[in-house]
């Protein structure tokens, strides 16, 4: 497969795992400029650790990850930052102890322009900008992954990788976070997301890719799937 | 190859004969391995059955030590019948050490003041000369089983692996049965094991107080063996020396244990037998561990699970 | 090996030294007609590494020994063993010795507490010992600080902690008016060797100890120890500390106006003390440190020494800056007695002629030490006096014999 | 014990008017384990790894001081070039003990980077054990080669006393030296302060402090950061060595005497927090004058060691402390 000039992230082959535990057999995917691709599978199918491999936390020991054309294949976490991968995790890994105002900013130390970081947040999340001070290990799990998110978009990044964005929230926080992907995508940003979330995650998304025992075994596109999620969940978990 | 677990007792069966070929000199440090066994087995069910992380096991086996030779010189004890109260005294300074980690002290909070606990067990050792003789050091008197008195070092090499063995089935029998699984529990998940209904403030007792225990008869046996104890014994470098042996042997595994506490011993002997390497032995012994441990940090026992999985603790999981 | 290839072994070597020799000595450990094995443990590691020239000073000498020929034709052979000043390590290296090399002798053995622990097998096996450790329990005999007589083949050349304890006692107590004495001391075995028989002494002639105080290894700051040494209104202090130690001890005492004299015990060097101090003031007329030689430390008198220990060490076995310091020669002194007592066993060498000839130690001018050694079999220690370092009003260095009486 | 009591309470008159003295001095020699406690505090804060072989690495400070010191005065005598006599203005103790800081910069950065951060993800043991085993080699390798004797450090100053005030006919006295290390502590928590607070460094180590992964995610080098402030620890440590050779002589064995009365500094004022390690250390050195004094000189010794099991039996998280994740 060639890389093509209209894909932002392509992943070829990609095997990794953890010491002899083989996680990813071979995962080959691409996700194009302005596209919002989801990773379905089940517990165990090496979503995350897809994610993981990209954003660096992990070393492959095969395949290639090319971000617009150039390898980033294997590289630390902090080199794919900078190239424009950036990460929110599923545990959203944010500094506790510090406010919003200090983790957002510090969302653009190492690259991005902060004022317009800030701006950009703000717009998507208002509600931020009334806890601008507030230390975030005291806020609820809905308004940490704003602030997660928001973090990750300080630094104006070419592809957003978010890890359950969904998890342990409310409906109307799942609701929001729905709608504030779908405005992000308006506005050009490429994602690759991995959600457990099904009704959500065809909701927003433009592809689907499932990922069983480490392959990419189905994927197409969710424009004509309307009401007919069974299929998908058969191929999920059978 | 299928190996039966009976292959365990050929290791002492085997020793049984090392008086015939070992002179006095390597029949002592024999013995010292010994009495290190028990140092290494006792301080690997708090560090690696339990996991956490306490240093008190340099004032189990200082207390260990002074017990039998405070029995010994003041009230005349022969030193057998002072071996299980020695054990007594140790478990009783474990409860002691298990006080904090009871009240929620953990990792490295509990590893510096364990530390603290340790010195200041030597600070009192040093503070009352009037039973351990102070700073000019405690002389025990030659050690007696049953009358008999164990006037070289082969007498006591066999009195000492008597002991060794007898404690390291038991603490084995023990790790192996549900008390094993609790510790096992707790040192992977403390919240989990309390959730599923363990007590774990009572295993963490029972644990210090094992631990202190095995290694408080450890120091009995020390003091047979050195028959001079003095305070700057139990500093510091004890506690490197006992980190050192389960930590190159490999956590919680007694096999570990065992095989740690041969090398840490038999190393100064080793670089002994080069005269021209006269005075490198610090610099030798930690680089040394800085190479197992950046190398092999599972330890030796981990590379005896590769040769065979008989090795494996059954009772640990990484 | 089994035990018939073992003792034909044996057999065979003893044969071959037989046929050569001819003599019985050859049954003997250690010694063969050219060379006699002698066995130098010490803390060449470990805290206590600081005693570490002791060794090589009586290492110097035997070389020094060899090169003129030896003694008897017979050279030494000194083999090296780190006690590392723990128990553990010391009888290992003690053992090795003994059943290992199968020297003839151990020596120098600077730690007391490594001392206490191999007695019982130096005594068992009969191998003589001479040391500089401090514990009296060692070799005393009644008059030394022991409490029977002393054992067979362990002796000390040098004065042992008792004597030079009981000589600081004796020292400060020659000071006129003198009723009111604080310790200063380490919490380790060398420490209380040198001040309990010190307060002894002090006691025993009506003077009061009147404070005890503890100072650990470590310490920077002697703030506390001296003003609870001023508030007692003390005559003297005797200061049972090693030299990093002894420095702090005495700045203190000069930054808070003590003015109290302090005795040093043997655990520093009385030029590098003067030198790290760093305030003559601080020490004229207050600091005297023990002192074993019959002049001072660079002086002609000495300047033997100091070409021995300068010829015959490594450069690795010398300080790195400066002169030998006063253990190079404490090691010396050592070295010098235990080869006089080979000379005096003569040819047929065993352990015990050996021990023979060490007992006619008697009024032996050994130019080094300003004592006498005797030895006799009653009394297994050297030397039982010991002298003063000290400043006078020229802020020259002298040696006193008692209070404002110099040596010289 | 109640003899002692009695001695203290008859004593009071006596002892009393030198309390300002052990106050003074306590102060001093706090401000020294406050520097230690707070190079510690630093490299646990960024990497929060407690680092068990300081005592040792501050010891090597001292060390490398006296080693570099000949080598400096040898080159300024005999360089003639312009650089030379640049350098000639610049008395060779300063210049000896900014290459020695340097020098110890260096050994903590290759010290994380080759032996730490590899296992950083094992068992919190061996950690541990890892930082142990270094400052034993360490010590080891200054042992064999300078231990057979009690080096000087070199002096930069002579030593002097001052008298600050006097009560009651009873001076209180501090020494060039004390001045001068309370001196550098305080510039050294005003210049740690401001570069934990107000610049960007200090932001990456704050959020490095928080999470390590979280700061991996917003693109920080955590690697390097920690090798970083591995290397200001120990540079920050290797001052401390520098003051302690100076109070003291070189020892080789200064590492656990270091080691201890640091953590009681830092358990005291809390871990993590710099002010508080710069209090806790004060308090302890004023502690164990007082203590030393009108109980007994055995209460030195126990004093941090006491200090550290009270503390952390009743308020573990110290005077200043905050809850953090800890990694050993």
């Amino acid at each position: 497969m060639s890389p093509d000039n209209n894909s932002r992230l392509q992943i070829t082959d990609l095997v990794a795992g953890y010491g002899h535990n083989v996680v990813l057999r071979g995962v080959s995917l691409q996700v194009n400029q302005g596209e919002i691709v989801t990773l379905l599978g089940a517990n165990g199918s090496g979503k995350s650790t897809v994610l993981n491999t990209i954003s660096g936390f992990l070393k492959p020991t095969q395949g290639t990850v090319h971000l617009d054309q150039k390898s980033i294949t294997g590289i630390p976490p902090h080199k794919t930052f900078r190239a424009g991968v950036v990460q929110v995790s599923q545990a959203r890994d944010l500094f506790g102890d510090l406010t919003v105002e200090e983790n957002l900013k510090l969302g653009a130390i190492i690259k991005g322009d902060e004022a317009l970081g800030l701006k950009q947040v703000f717009e998507y999340f208002p509600r931020l900008s009334d806890r601008y001070d507030q230390q975030v290990s005291t806020m609820s799990g809905g308004e940490q992954q704003m602030v997660a998110v928001g973090r990750a978009l300080m630094s104006q990044p070419m592809l957003l990788l978010l890890d359950e964005p969904s998890g342990g929230l409310s409906p109307s926080f799942v609701k929001e976070i729905g709608e504030i992907t779908v405005r992000m995508k308006a506005d050009g940003v490429t994602m690759l997301l991995v959600e457990q979330n099904l009704r959500l995650a065809l909701e927003i998304s433009d592809r689907y890719l499932i990922l069983r025992d480490g392959k990419v075994i189905d994927g197409g596109s969710t424009d004509n799937l309307e009401g007919s999620h069974e299929d998908i969940v058969r191929t999920i978990y059978l | 190859m299928k190996l039966n677990r009976s292959i365990f007792w050929i290791f002492p069966l085997l020793v049984l004969a090392l008086p015939l070929v070992l002179n006095q000199y390597l029949q002592y440090v024999v013995n010292l391995i010994l009495v290190y066994i028990l140092v290494g087995v006792g301080f690997n069910i708090v560090v690696g059955n339990l996991g956490q992380l306490a240093f008190s096991n340099v004032a189990f086996f200082g207390i260990g030590a002074y017990a039998s030779g405070i029995l010994t010189t003041q009230l005349g004890m022969p030193w057998w019948l002072t071996v299980i109260p020695a054990g007594l005294c140790g478990a009783l300074a474990g409860c002691a050490a298990s006080i904090p980690a009871l009240r929620g002290v953990r990792l490295f909070y509990l590893a510096i003041m364990t530390l603290a606990f340790g010195e200041l067990m030597r600070w009192l050792y040093i503070r009352t000369p009037g039973l351990t003789g102070g700073s000019m050091g405690l002389t025990v008197p030659e050690p007696a089983v049953f009358g008999w008195m164990l006037t070289t070092e082969y007498h006591k090499f066999y009195v000492f692996l008597f002991i060794v063995v007898v404690v390291v089935i038991a603490t084995s029998r023990l790790l192996e049965s549900r008390i094993g699984r609790a510790f096992l529990a707790i040192k992977n998940d403390e919240n989990a094991a309390a959730a599923m209904g363990i007590p774990t403030g009572q295993y963490f007792l029972l644990a210090f107080a094992l631990s202190g225990f095995v290694v408080g008869i450890g120091g009995s046996m020390y003091a047979a063996l050195v028959g001079h104890l003095s305070p700057e014994d139990f500093d510091l470098i004890q506690v490197i020396l006992h980190f050192a042996i389960i930590m190159v042997g490999g956590l919680g595994s007694l096999i570990g244990s065992i095989l740690g506490s041969i090398l840490i011993t038999a190393t100064p002997e080793v670089i002994r037998h080069f005269e021209w390497l006269v005075g490198s032995e610090e610099w030798i012994f930690g680089v040394s561990i800085i190479v197992v441990i950046l190398f092999l940090p599972r330890g030796l026992s981990s590379l005896l699970a590769k040769v065979n999985s008989i090795f494996k603790d059954r009772y640990y999981r990484n | 090996m089994n035990a018939l290839q073992k003792s034909l072994k044996t057999a065979a070597i003893a044969i071959a030294i037989a046929s050569v020799s001819g003599f019985a000595a050859a049954a003997e450990r250690g010694i063969t007609d050219t060379s006699i094995k002698i066995g130098n443990i010490g803390p060449f590691s470990g805290k206590a590494a600081m005693f570490n020239p002791l060794n090589y000073g009586s290492v110097a000498y035997m070389r020094y020994v060899n090169d003129m020929g030896g003694v008897f034709g017979r050279k030494f052979d000194v083999v090296l063993g780190d006690t590392a000043c723990a128990q553990a390590k010391g009888i290992a290296a003690a053992k090795k010795m003994i059943y290992d090399e199968k020297v003839f002798m151990i020596t120098v053995n600077p730690c007391s507490g490594v001392a206490m622990a191999i007695k019982p097998t130096l005594v068992k096996e009969g191998m003589p010992w001479s040391g500089v450790s401090a514990n009296p329990k060692i070799t005393g005999s009644v008059g030394s600080g022991g409490t029977s007589a002393p054992p067979k083949y362990m002796f000390h050349v040098t004065p042992n902690g008792y004597f030079s304890g009981m000589t600081m006692g004796k020292f400060i107590m020659t000071k006129p008016n003198t009723k009111k004495i604080a310790i200063v001391a380490h919490t380790n075995d060398w420490a209380r060797g040198y001040c309990d028989p010190a307060i002894d002494y002090i006691e025993s002639q009506g003077a009061e100890v009147v404070l005890d105080t503890a100072m650990e290894r470590g310490s920077t700051d002697a703030t506390a120890q001296v003003l609870q040494i001023k508030t007692k209104g003390v005559d003297g202090v005797l200061g049972c500390l090693y030299q990093p130690e002894l420095v702090v001890l005495l700045k203190a005492a000069h930054k808070y106006k003590l003015n109290t004299p302090i005795i040093g015990a043997l655990g520093a060097d009385f030029g590098q003390v003067v030198q790290q101090v760093g305030n003559a003031k601080a020490v004229n007329g207050v600091f005297f440190q023990g002192h074993l030689y019959k002049d001072k430390i660079g002086s002609p008198a000495l300047e033997w020494g100091k070409q021995i220990l300068l010829k015959y060490l490594t450069k690795d076995e010398l300080p790195k800056t400066g002169d030998p310091t006063h253990f190079y020669y404490f090691g010396l002194f050592n070295g010098i007695g235990v080869v006089e007592g080979f000379r005096r066993a003569g040819r047929d060498l065993t352990r015990d002629t050996y021990i023979k000839a060490i007992e006619t130690l008697s009024d032996y001018d050994n130019n080094i030490s300003a004592g006498r050694v005797t030895i006799t079999p009653q009394q297994h220690v050297g030397v039982s006096d010991m002298y003063f370092n000290g400043l006078d009003k020229d802020g020259n260095e002298v040696i006193f014999s008692s209070w404002g009486k110099a040596l010289h | 014990m109640i003899e002692q009591i009695q001695s203290v309470l008859t004593n009071w008159d006596a002892m009393l008017p030198v309390l300002p003295q052990l106050v003074v001095s306590g102060i001093a020699i706090g401000m020294l384990y406050a520097l230690i406690a707070l190079s510690m505090t630093i490299l646990y804060r960024a990497t929060t790894v407690v680092n068990f072989g300081h005592g040792d690495l501050v010891m090597l400070g001292a060390y490398a001081l006296f080693i570099l010191m000949p080598m400096v005065t040898f080159n300024i005598a005999v360089e003639s070039s312009a650089l030379g006599l640049l350098a000639s203005f610049v008395p060779p103790f300063l210049v000896a003990l900014i290459l020695s800081l340097f020098v110890l910069f260096a050994m903590g950065y290759i010290i994380h980077r080759v032996f730490i951060w590899p296992i950083l993800k094992g068992p919190h043991l061996s950690l541990a054990l890892m930082a142990i085993a270094i400052g034993y080699a360490v010590r080891g390798v200054i042992r064999k080669e300078y231990g057979k004797e009690v080096l000087q450090m070199p002096r930069p100053f002579p030593e002097q006393e001052f008298e600050v005030f006097n009560w009651g006919g009873i001076g209180t006295y501090m020494t060039l030296d004390e001045m001068i290390f309370c001196g550098v502590v305080i510039v050294m928590l005003l210049v740690s302060y401001i570069v934990f607070s107000k610049t960007r460094f200090g932001q990456i180590v704050q959020a490095m402090f928080q999470t390590q992964r979280g700061s991996s995610l917003v693109g920080i080098n955590v690697m390097h950061y920690n090798n970083l402030i591995w290397g200001v620890g120990c540079s920050l440590g290797a001052l401390g060595g520098v003051m302690l050779g100076l109070a003291l002589a070189l020892d080789p064995d200064v590492g656990v005497w270091t080691l201890l009365r640091g953590f009681a500094a830092m358990t005291l004022g809390g871990f993590g927090s710099l002010y508080g390690a710069v209090i806790g250390g004060l308090i302890i050195g004023i502690l164990e004058k007082v203590l030393g004094v009108f109980i007994s000189t055995a209460f030195i010794e126990i004093t941090c060691y006491l200090v550290i099991i009270l503390v952390l039996l009743i308020r573990p998280k110290g005077l200043f402390g905050q809850h953090a994740t800890l990694r050993i």
